[in-house]
């Protein structure tokens, strides 16, 4: 399996889970901390698990993930 | 002396717009302004440009806001109800600070009314029809051939200021037919460069077109920026027309198809003895106080005639204030008043 | 934990045809997720210089604020038509509306019927989520039957305010549109048919073939009074039983 | 010298063309003119009048309280514009249409059968080349020549153009019933 690493940008995350339900991989969770704005931000709770599919990207509507994956396979 | 066209009024402001550059013209049919749209329908494709029988009279005054923001000139025409569908398109073209040309050939209203000549229109041209702290240039011609040359004036100043500029006619002006000279076509190569149009943000940073901000701060520096334009334009585009004013006692204030009653009204007049004189608005808006205001320390009465209930005559009274007696003789519902009747009514002034 | 992503490939990033601005939009809706599929097709169509972008009245009123591209904010349900004067006035030029219901379907339905109906060569995206959001979650033309909103207190009664207008349905009855489809966003796969939609929807008039509309099937958590995951469910087993997806018109596919 | 003319009719025969064919007549024989017609429902089966303008001065107002001429096609513009025609003006009667005399005695009449006219150069539709031609013929204000190249033009534009001679008959038709 490849591997993927998500970034997450705290400040634009509105906490809306929606990439939590998209990640077939449960990579990701909610931080539990605040950002400015008061949103409870995602966060990768399971980076090793990554697969770098993008689908959490794909789903967020704020743009404030992306996503990179190893240029060769482990 | 160039060549003489025997033209309608319509025909007229359709073919200066052309000559004037006009790309793209919009408009939905309404009487008495047939033959305006008639006129683009046979003349726009032919030269390449945009000819849209619009959906509506709300379409059309929003495909010129498309058109004017692309940085074209652009022009739509209609008659009194169909004007009244186009306040809301007119506030934003001047909200956003767009060049745009808007005929109105006025008919009798309000409603329906009829298809006969009106100036009742004159209160929702120059006051502002639609919402909001703005205003609009009016032109209003008194003849075939002025109705050429104020449309041609039209984009001019409409681009120059940026600001939606109106010709207000009449179904009398628009209908009748007189000898013309028609302009000279301008280059469309020549015309002003509009560097703030939506033309797409190469090799520079976004143009963007818009009449709101929700901060009330910013709108009011907006609105201030509006103001101080318009008063530039008051204080360099005021135009009127005055006749046999110097030795007048009376002087009659019209403005359109009147005024040029007026002009036959004034020989009347004078052959029997009386001092008439013709104080002609060109401009609406911005409305000529001051030479009125003057002209009124040198009259014993300034008569309005109009073919309304009296809309201009509330400027007039402000410009004449008690300077001289200011009366008012006006007709409605599309009845022209007719030189011996505006002669009757001098006569009551006369000393 | 820090990562070291200079070694490996971006395979998701922001297009670059958007501007930094946060969206304004609330949690979960799909209106930002419209916003950068529309940038990411601007991207790959490579043509940001020359699109001019058109913001209605509604929730997306700022859509100008996203776009590295000129743009115009037009009055309410009048986009079609401005879209039609600007895209006359410049030919060569990529003209997009972004309208909500409505802005299209209802105070707009005359511009929008006509723009179809002339087959303007504009690009018309139509997010359709049931509801005003903006102006506090009232009534919309698209609002279900029994829908509960702020001016269906009971549900939406059609006995008195009549049925959800399928629009694109009654475009697709025009002889010249040549794409309408209507499109979802609740999961990834319908994400990205979706991009698939708005791309050929962009390329169509890249390739001067006329009018395309994408309609979209959107979501309202905040006026659903639904999770973000309870309004994309809804979606899934409710709206699309109304509003079915695919392409209704799509010529020379 | 400014001349004015109400051409009045019902719809169809012809007044608005006609006065247009008098307007472009005098304009082309370097006088001022104004041309200004009843529009809208009137025009569609109704009563139809135009008022044309003619002067070697610029012309004021484009509508005119007594007219220096009018031209009846039938008994309703005969009712209507006879009280209003100038003092020593011109009234022409379309005598095939209108039984009755004319009443005003200060005013020069003349009642022509145009319709009979008409009807003997070979066409009922011209009607109103006839009545302008007496009209040209009662009053001087133009040469007939400058009305027919008018009349051509319009029909080269209609693209009428075999109309031509026949209203070049009615014209002169017209013309000849004046004595």
């Amino acid at each position: 399996m490849p591997h993927g690493v998500v970034v997450v940008d705290g400040e634009r995350c509105k906490g809306c889970g929606l990439c939590i339900a998209a990640c077939p991989q449960k990579v990701l969770a909610f931080s539990g901390a605040l950002n400015k704005s008061g949103y409870d931000v995602v966060h990768v709770e399971m980076p090793d698990a990554c697969v770098g599919c993008a689908f959490c990207a794909l789903t967020c509507p704020d743009i404030a993930l992306s996503v990179y994956r190893e240029k060769t396979r482990t | 002396m160039g060549e003489r066209y025997l033209l309608r009024g319509n025909e007229v402001i359709a073919e200066a717009a052309i000559r004037a550059g006009c790309q793209c013209y919009f408009a939905y049919p309404i009487t008495p302004q047939g033959e305006l749209v008639e006129h683009m329908a046979r003349h726009m494709p032919r030269l390449g440009r945009t000819f849209i029988q619009a959906e509506s009279e709300v379409a059309a005054i929003s495909m010129v806001y498309g058109a004017a923001a692309a940085g074209v000139r652009t022009m739509t025409s209609s008659s009194s109800p169909g004007i009244s569908l186009k306040q809301e398109g007119i506030s934003y073209i001047a909200g956003s600070n767009l060049p745009a040309v808007i005929v109105n050939v006025v008919r009798g209203g309000p409603g329906l009314g009829n298809i006969a000549p009106s100036q009742c229109d004159y209160f929702q041209a120059v006051k502002g029809g639609g919402h909001g702290d703005y205003h609009m240039i009016v032109l209003g011609p008194s003849t075939v051939p002025e109705a050429g040359e104020l449309t041609m004036l039209a984009f001019e100043l409409a681009d120059r200021y940026r600001t939606p500029v109106m010709i207000l006619a009449d179904g009398l002006l628009g209908q009748m037919m007189e000898p013309v000279e028609l302009p000279e076509s301008l280059e469309l190569s020549k015309l002003p460069q509009k560097p703030w149009a939506a033309t797409g943000a190469k090799g520079r940073d976004p143009n963007i077109i818009l009449s709101f901000d929700l901060s009330p701060e910013n709108l009011k520096r907006m609105n201030l920026e509006l103001q101080a334009k318009y008063a530039e334009i008051r204080k360099n585009e005021v135009r009127w027309e005055e006749m046999d004013t110097a030795d007048a006692d009376i002087v009659v204030v019209a403005y359109g198809s009147i005024a040029r009653i007026a002009k036959t009204v004034i020989r009347m007049a004078r052959a029997e003895g009386i001092r008439l004189g013709l104080f002609r608005p060109i401009t609406l808006w911005p409305y000529p106080y001051e030479p009125l205001r003057d002209l009124a320390d040198r009259v014993h009465t300034i008569l309005t005639v109009e073919m309304s209930a009296g809309q201009m005559w509330e400027d007039v009274r402000l410009a004449v204030a008690e300077r001289a007696a200011s009366p008012f003789y006006g007709e409605m519902g599309g009845v022209v008043p007719t030189p011996n009747g505006i002669l009757s009514e001098v006569k009551k002034y006369a000393r | 934990m820090p990562v070291d992503t200079a070694r490996m490939t971006k395979v998701f990033s922001r297009p670059q045809s958007l501007t930094e601005a946060h969206f304004t939009y609330c949690p979960g809706c799909h209106h930002g997720l419209i916003t950068r599929i529309i940038g990411q097709t601007i991207d790959e169509l490579g043509i940001a210089e020359r699109t001019i972008g058109i913001a209605p009245v509604g929730c997306a009123v700022f859509a100008y604020l996203w776009y590295r591209c000129d743009a115009l904010q037009v009055a309410h349900g009048r986009a079609s038509a401005v879209a039609t004067g600007l895209k006359r006035a410049r030919p060569d030029r990529i003209v997009f509306s972004y309208q909500g219901d409505g802005d299209f379907a209802s105070i707009g339905t005359a511009e929008s019927i006509h723009a179809a109906n002339r087959g303007e060569n504009i690009t018309v995206i139509f997010v359709n989520n049931q509801i005003y959001g903006m102006t506090g979650g009232e009534m919309a033309p698209t609002t279900l039957v029994s829908q509960r909103t702020t001016t269906t207190p009971e549900g939406r009664d059609p006995a008195t305010t009549g049925y959800p207008i399928r629009f694109s349905e009654l475009l697709a009855q025009l002889d010249a549109p040549v794409y309408i489809t209507r499109q979802a966003l609740y999961d990834t796969r319908r994400i990205m048919d979706c991009t698939k939609a708005i791309k050929k929807a962009f390329q169509n008039q890249v390739d001067g073939k006329g009018y395309s509309l994408v309609e979209i099937l959107s979501t309202c958590p905040t006026n659903w009074h639904m999770s973000p995951l309870q309004a994309n469910e809804h979606v899934a087993t409710t709206v699309t039983k109304v509003f079915p997806l695919g392409d209704l018109v799509n010529k020379g596919a | 010298m400014e001349r004015s003319v109400v051409i009045a009719g019902f719809g169809g025969q012809g007044v608005i063309l006609a006065g247009k064919i008098l307007a472009q007549a005098g304009m082309s024989h370097g006088l001022e003119v104004t041309w200004l017609p009843s529009y809208g429902p009137e025009m569609r089966g109704g009563t139809a009048n135009c008022t044309v303008i003619l002067s070697d001065q610029p012309i004021g107002s484009p509508i005119v309280d007594e007219p220096s001429a009018v031209i009846a096609l039938n008994l309703p513009s005969l009712d209507k514009f006879e009280p209003t025609v100038a003092k020593k003006g011109i009234l022409l009667v379309n005598r095939s249409l209108i039984a009755r005399d004319v009443k005003r005695k200060d005013i020069v009449s003349h009642a022509i059968p145009i319709n009979d006219i008409a009807a003997q150069v070979g066409n009922l539709r011209t009607v109103n080349m006839v009545a302008l031609g007496a009209y040209v013929k009662a009053t001087g204000v133009v040469p007939l020549d400058a009305v027919k190249r008018a009349m051509a033009a319009a029909m080269r534009d209609g693209g009428k153009e075999k109309l031509v001679e026949i209203n070049e008959k009615a014209l002169d038709a017209g013309y000849a019933a004046i004595p």
